[in-house]
C-alpha cells in the first residue's frame, strides 16, 4: 500500500456516509497511522448528494483540501451513478466499491472504468435491511471497503464499530451493525 | 497630582484606592452657598438625605453644618428644608459675599 | 501517557477547554464554532467540568460577561467565529485594555455580505488591532496545543492580556484528524492554579474597573498596553519550551519549513500551510529551493525574527485568506513591514486565496511557487497583488 | 441586624458613594445612587455601571467615588457585565474560595437600559442571575447632551427632538420598560422615586432579600435636560409621583401592588409646566399633546389599579 491512501465517498445526506468515513478513520488510527475524515460542507440537507473523504497515511497528513485523485471510491447510493461523475479524478489504479444489487461487470461498464481500475459491488442496502432493519448502507459499505483495501482487519473494524456505536445505541442496534459490517466484508465481489 | 509616566500606571487602569474621589474638592464649583441657621433646624436630616454631594455633616444623629469642600451649591437642601415654625434652617447666599 | 484520537478540531479544542477547566465560560453558538460549545455544554451538563457556563443572548454579551467574570478574579474562556467575533469587536478592546487574561477559540469564518459560513481569516484579521494576542493553528493538534498554551501566555504576570487561538472553520473545525491528547492531570499541572490580579470580588480591597480616562493620560495607558505586548514573544517561547517537555512538540513564533537555504518561499497561515508544505517538498524533489513560513504568533508580530528567517530568499509570496479591500492582504502588510528595514530583501508579492471556504489546492501553491521561481530568475514582478483560484 | 430605615440611623455610616464625584450640581442620579447604597449598605456589595452620567462623573482618571468594588465596561452591557461577575462569584463560592454573601447591583441610565442595553438586560433577567438592576431614568441621553431616548416623554424637547415649527418635540410616547421587565416574570420589579425615599429604600431592601434577577426603575430628575433649576430635583420627583406620571408600584412574583396612591391625582400640567423641555406644549397649537399625555397617564394609572385588584 502507498504511504497515503485517499478515499472518496459518494452518498446522500442522512445515509450515514460521513459517519462511515469517521468510523473508518477511527479504526485506522491503530499502528500509529495518521488519519483524516471530512465531508464537503454545504448547506445540503437530507437526500442531497454529498461527498466525504478519508486520508489514511503512515506519515503526518498535511493536505487540508478535498481528495482530488482517490485510490478508493465508495459509492453508498448507486442512484448517484446517474447524476454524479464518481470516476472524476480517480487514480489509474483506483478501486470502486458500489452499493448495488447489480453485477460488478454491469457497473464496470456503466462507470467506463479504465483497465487498471477495479470495480466491486455489494448489496449493502439489502444487507442493512436484513441486519439492521433499516436502509442504512454505511455499515456494510464499511465492511466492503475494509475488505477491498485491507486497511485494517475485520476483527479490528468490528471492535471499533462496537466502541463508536456503544456510546449512543442499544445492544440490538450494535449487533445489527456488526452483522452488517461482517456481511459487507464477506459479500463484496469483484467483476 | 503630578502627571504620571506610562510606566507608573496601574495595569488595566484599575483604581485601587476606593473612594479617593474625596481628594477632588468640588466645592470650587459653587456660586451660591448654603447657610445653616441652627435655631431653625429640627434635625430632620432631609438636607443630609437629599444632598447629591454628601456635603451635609451629621454628628450624633444631628445636622452639624456643611462640608464646603464638596458642596456644589445646588440648593436642594435649602429648597427641601422644612425648618421650624415656618422659618427655614437653610438659605442660599451668593458665594462672593 | 497521551491518548491518540481521531477528533475534529472543535472536538480537540473542547477537550482542551474541559481539561483547562475554566471557572467561567460565557458563549453564544455560531457556525462553525457551535459544535465546540455544544460539546462543552455537554461536559458541564454531565459534571465533567466545574465551569459555570453562561449561555448568553449574543456574542457581544458573551465577551461582556467574560470581562465581568475575569475582572471578578477567575479563569475565563469563550469561543466564537466570523460575525460573532465582529459583534464582540467593541468588547475585545475592553478586555485587552483592562488587561484581562481571557482565552478564546476563534474558528475562522468569513464575514457577510454575502452570507458565508466557511473558513476565512477576515474575522480574526479584523480583530488584530484589538490588543489580543493571536495564535494561529494549522490543524486540530495545533489548535489543541495552542489553547493549552494560551492559558499560560494570557495569565503570565508580564503579559495579562487576552489570547485568541485561531483555526480554520470547517477545514479544521469539522474534519477528523489524528491528534495526541494529554491525560487530564498533565494539562491541569501545565496550566497551574489561576493567580488573580486585582480581583473585583476581593471585598477587603475594593477597586474600580473601567474609569473614564482623559486625553492627558489615555495615551500613556495605550503605551503601557503596548509594553505588555512586547513581553509576549519571550513568554510564548518560554511556554513553548515547557510545552515541548510535556508533549515532545516544539512551537516557536512561527514555523520555518525548509527555509534555511531556500530561494523562493511562501508565507501562509493555518491549514493551507499544511497543503503548501507537501507542494514545497515536491518542488524540493525537483531541485527547486523552496521553503515556507507559517506564522503562529500574529499579534504581537515578530518582525525581526520573521525578517531574519526570510532575508536570504530571492522571492516570497504572501498568501492571505482575508483581504483589506483597496489595500494588500493583512499578512502581506506585516511581511512587507518586516522586510523593509533589510538593506537587501526578497521581492514580495501578495496572493489572496481561499475566501469564504474556497479550497486551497496543491495546484495553487505550485502555481505561486512557479511564479516565484520566475521572479527570482528575472527579477520582474508581473502583479503585486492578485486573487488566485478565482474564476476570471 | 439591618440598619433601621431612619435617617438618624442611616446617617451613622460613611456613605459608599462619596463626595468628590463630578455629577452636576443638583443631580438626581447622584441622589438615586446614594439612596440605593444607603439602603443596601448592610450587605457586602459589588456594583456595575453602564456608560453614562453616573459612570463618567463617578470614576474619572485616578479617582473613584465608589467605596465598594465597581466595574464599568461599556454602555450597553452593565447587566451582562455584572452577570459575569456574579457567575464568577458562584464559581468561586462553589470551590470554597469565597464565603461571603455578596449582593450585586448594576446602575444604568435610560439610554443604557431602555435602548442600547435592553438586549443585555433582558438576557440577564431571563437567565436568572442573582442581581439587582437599577435604572436611573432621566428621560434622555443626558451624558452626551440631552438626546432623545425611548424613555423621553411625549412632547419633550431634546437636542434630537427639538421643538421646531414643523415638529413640536418628541412625537412618540415613552416605552414602558418596567412592564417589559415585569413580563420576564422575574421575582421582583418596581418603580420608585427619590422624593419618596422610604418607599425607594424599602424596595431596594426587598429586592436584595430576594434571590434571582430584580429590577427597579427610579425616576432621576435632571436639571440640565429638563431645563429646570438646580434645587428642585426632589420637588419634580414629588410632582411626577403625584400626577401619576411616575406611579410608584412593585410587581412581586407577578403580583402588582401600588405602593403610593396620591390623595388627589394632580393634572399633568403641574408637572409639565415646571420644566423648560415642555414649554412649547403650552402654546395653543400644541395643547393636543398635553391632552394626549394626560390620557396616557390616566390609562396607565387605570391599568395599574385594575391589575392590583386582580390580586387583592
Amino acid at each position: 500500500m502507498a504511504d497515503t491512501v485517499e478515499i472518496r465517498w459518494h452518498g446522500r445526506g442522512g445515509q450515514g456516509t460521513v459517519t462511515a468515513a469517521k468510523v473508518l478513520a477511527d479504526a485506522c488510527l491503530s499502528g500509529g497511522r495518521f488519519v483524516q475524515a471530512f465531508p464537503e460542507y454545504g448547506p445540503e440537507r437530507a437526500g442531497a448528494p454529498l461527498k466525504a473523504y478519508n486520508r489514511i497515511g503512515t506519515k503526518e497528513l498535511r493536505m487540508h483540501c478535498p481528495v482530488l485523485n482517490p485510490q478508493v471510491v465508495s459509492v453508498v447510493d448507486a442512484t448517484l451513478l446517474d447524476t454524479v461523475d464518481v470516476t472524476e479524478g480517480a487514480a489509474e489504479n483506483a478501486v470502486f466499491i458500489v452499493n448495488t444489487a447489480k453485477e460488478p461487470q454491469e457497473i464496470r461498464q456503466k462507470l467506463g472504468a479504465k483497465p487498471g481500475q477495479r470495480v466491486f459491488t455489494v448489496d449493502a442496502t439489502r444487507i442493512a435491511m436484513e441486519t439492521i432493519g433499516k436502509a442504512f448502507p454505511n455499515s456494510p459499505m464499511l465492511g466492503a471497503v475494509v475488505r477491498v483495501t485491507g486497511l485494517v482487519s475485520l476483527e479490528h473494524l468490528l471492535e471499533d464499530v462496537r466502541k463508536s456505536f456503544g456510546k449512543k445505541f442499544s445492544e440490538k442496534i450494535i449487533e445489527g451493525n456488526l452483522n452488517a459490517v461482517r456481511r459487507g466484508y464477506e459479500e463484496v465481489k469483484e467483476g | 497630582m503630578k502627571a504620571k509616566s506610562w510606566r507608573e500606571l496601574p495595569p488595566g487602569a484599575v483604581i485601587l484606592d476606593a473612594g479617593n474621589a474625596r481628594e477632588v474638592k468640588t466645592g470650587s464649583w459653587r456660586t451660591f452657598r448654603p447657610v445653616w441657621v441652627e435655631e431653625n433646624c429640627s434635625h430632620c436630616l432631609f438636607c443630609w438625605l437629599f444632598c447629591p454631594d454628601m456635603a451635609v455633616i451629621v454628628k450624633d444623629g444631628k445636622m452639624a453644618g456643611f462640608d464646603y469642600d464638596y458642596c456644589k451649591g445646588c440648593g436642594i437642601c435649602a429648597f427641601e428644608c422644612p425648618g421650624k415654625k415656618g422659618k427655614k434652617a437653610i438659605f442660599m447666599e451668593e458665594e462672593s459675599k | 501517557m497521551a491518548r491518540v484520537g481521531a477528533v475534529t478540531g472543535n472536538e480537540a479544542v473542547a477537550e482542551a477547554l474541559r481539561q483547562i477547566n475554566p471557572d467561567v465560560c460565557a458563549a453564544y453558538p455560531i457556525t462553525p464554532q457551535t459544535e465546540l460549545m455544544q460539546r462543552f455544554a455537554a461536559f458541564v451538563a454531565n459534571g465533567k467540568v466545574d465551569t459555570e457556563l453562561i449561555l448568553v443572548e449574543s456574542e457581544h454579551s458573551a465577551m461582556s460577561a467574560c470581562i465581568g467574570a475575569a475582572a471578578a478574579g477567575g479563569r475565563v474562556a469563550t469561543a466564537t467565529c466570523g460575525p460573532g467575533l465582529a459583534l464582540m469587536w467593541e468588547m475585545l478592546y475592553v478586555a485587552a485594555g483592562m488587561r484581562l487574561p481571557i482565552f478564546m477559540a476563534v474558528v475562522n469564518r468569513a464575514l457577510s455580505a454575502p452570507l458565508n459560513i466557511h473558513g476565512d481569516h477576515s474575522d480574526a484579521m479584523g480583530a488584530r488591532d484589538a490588543g489580543w494576542v493571536q495564535l494561529w493553528s494549522e490543524n486540530a493538534q495545533e489548535a489543541y496545543d495552542n489553547m493549552i498554551q494560551a492559558v499560560r501566555i494570557a495569565e503570565h504576570m508580564d503579559v495579562r492580556l487576552p489570547v485568541m487561538v485561531c483555526y480554520d472553520g470547517f477545514i479544521i473545525s469539522h474534519s477528523i484528524q489524528r491528534a495526541e491528547l494529554f491525560e487530564d492531570n498533565v494539562v491541569k499541572g501545565f496550566v497551574g492554579e489561576y493567580k488573580p490580579l486585582n480581583p473585583l470580588l476581593d471585598l477587603d480591597h475594593p477597586k474600580s474597573y473601567g474609569p473614564l480616562i482623559l486625553p492627558d493620560e489615555y495615551h500613556e495607558y495605550k503605551r503601557a498596553q503596548h509594553e505588555a505586548m512586547t513581553k509576549v514573544k519571550d513568554v510564548v517561547l518560554g511556554v513553548a519550551e515547557d510545552f515541548a517537555r510535556i508533549s515532545g512538540r516544539r512551537y516557536g513564533l512561527f514555523e520555518a519549513y525548509r527555509l534555511d537555504d531556500a530561494e523562493v518561499g511562501l508565507v501562509i497561515l493555518n491549514s493551507a500551510a499544511g497543503t503548501a508544505k507537501d507542494v514545497v517538498d515536491a518542488f524540493r524533489e525537483r531541485g527547486v529551493k523552496a521553503g515556507l513560513l507559517k506564522p503562529r504568533l500574529f499579534r504581537p508580530f515578530p518582525y525581526e525574527e520573521v525578517a531574519a528567517a526570510l532575508k536570504g530568499l530571492k522571492a516570497v509570496a504572501v498568501l492571505d485568506r482575508a483581504d483589506s479591500f483597496g489595500g494588500y492582504g493583512p499578512v502581506f502588510m506585516e511581511i512587507a513591514s518586516a522586510l523593509y528595514p533589510l538593506a537587501e530583501r526578497p521581492v514580495v508579492i501578495n496572493k489572496i486565496y481561499g475566501l469564504g471556504g474556497r479550497d486551497f489546492l496543491p495546484d495553487h501553491a505550485a502555481a505561486v511557487l512557479n511564479e516565484l521561481v520566475e521572479i527570482a530568475r528575472t527579477g520582474r514582478v508581473r502583479v503585486a497583488k492578485e486573487y488566485i483560484g478565482v474564476r476570471e | 441586624m439591618a440598619t433601621e430605615l431612619k435617617l438618624k440611623e442611616l446617617a451613622k455610616k460613611e456613605p459608599l458613594f462619596t463626595s468628590g464625584h463630578r455629577l452636576c450640581a443638583g443631580c438626581g442620579a447622584a441622589i438615586v445612587a446614594k439612596m440605593v447604597l444607603l439602603a443596601a449598605a448592610d450587605y457586602p456589595l459589588v456594583l456595575a455601571n453602564a456608560t453614562g452620567c453616573l459612570e463618567v462623573a463617578s470614576c474619572i482618571q485616578d479617582y473613584t467615588a465608589w467605596r465598594v468594588p465597581w466595574i464599568h465596561s461599556a454602555f450597553e452591557n452593565a447587566a451582562v457585565t455584572l452577570a459575569g461577575v456574579e457567575t464568577m462569584y458562584r464559581a468561586l463560592k462553589k470551590k470554597g474560595k469565597i464565603d461571603r454573601e455578596i449582593k450585586f447591583i448594576a446602575f444604568g441610565g435610560d439610554g443604557g437600559t431602555y435602548d442600547i442595553g435592553l438586549q443585555s438586560l433582558s438576557g440577564a433577567m431571563e437567565r436568572g442571575h442573582d442581581l439587582l438592576y437599577v435604572c436611573y431614568d432621566n428621560g434622555a441621553y443626558m451624558n452626551t447632551g440631552i438626546q432623545r431616548s425611548s424613555a423621553t416623554p411625549l412632547g419633550a424637547e431634546t437636542t434630537t427632538s427639538p421643538a421646531g415649527s414643523a415638529i413640536p418635540g418628541k412625537l412618540q410616547r415613552r416605552k414602558n420598560l418596567t412592564r417589559i421587565i415585569a413580563a420576564h416574570n422575574v421575582p421582583y420589579v418596581a418603580q420608585a422615586a427619590p422624593s419618596h425615599w422610604a418607599d425607594l429604600m424599602k424596595k431596594v431592601r426587598k429586592a436584595l432579600a430576594i434571590k434571582g434577577p430584580k429590577f427597579i426603575n427610579i425616576l432621576s430628575p435632571c436639571n440640565r435636560g429638563w431645563r429646570t433649576r438646580t434645587d428642585d430635583a426632589i420637588m419634580l420627583s414629588r410632582l411626577a409621583v403625584e400626577t401619576c406620571y411616575w406611579p410608584l408600584y412593585e410587581v412581586e412574583n407577578g403580583v402588582t401592588k401600588i405602593t403610593f396612591k396620591p390623595k388627589e391625582k394632580k393634572p399633568v400640567e403641574e408637572f409639565l409646566k415646571t420644566q423648560g423641555r415642555f414649554k412649547h406644549l403650552f402654546k395653543p397649537e400644541n395643547e393636543w399633546i398635553i391632552r394626549q399625555f394626560q390620557e396616557e397617564i390616566d390609562r396607565e394609572w387605570e391599568r395599574l389599579q385594575k391589575e392590583e385588584t386582580l390580586y387583592s
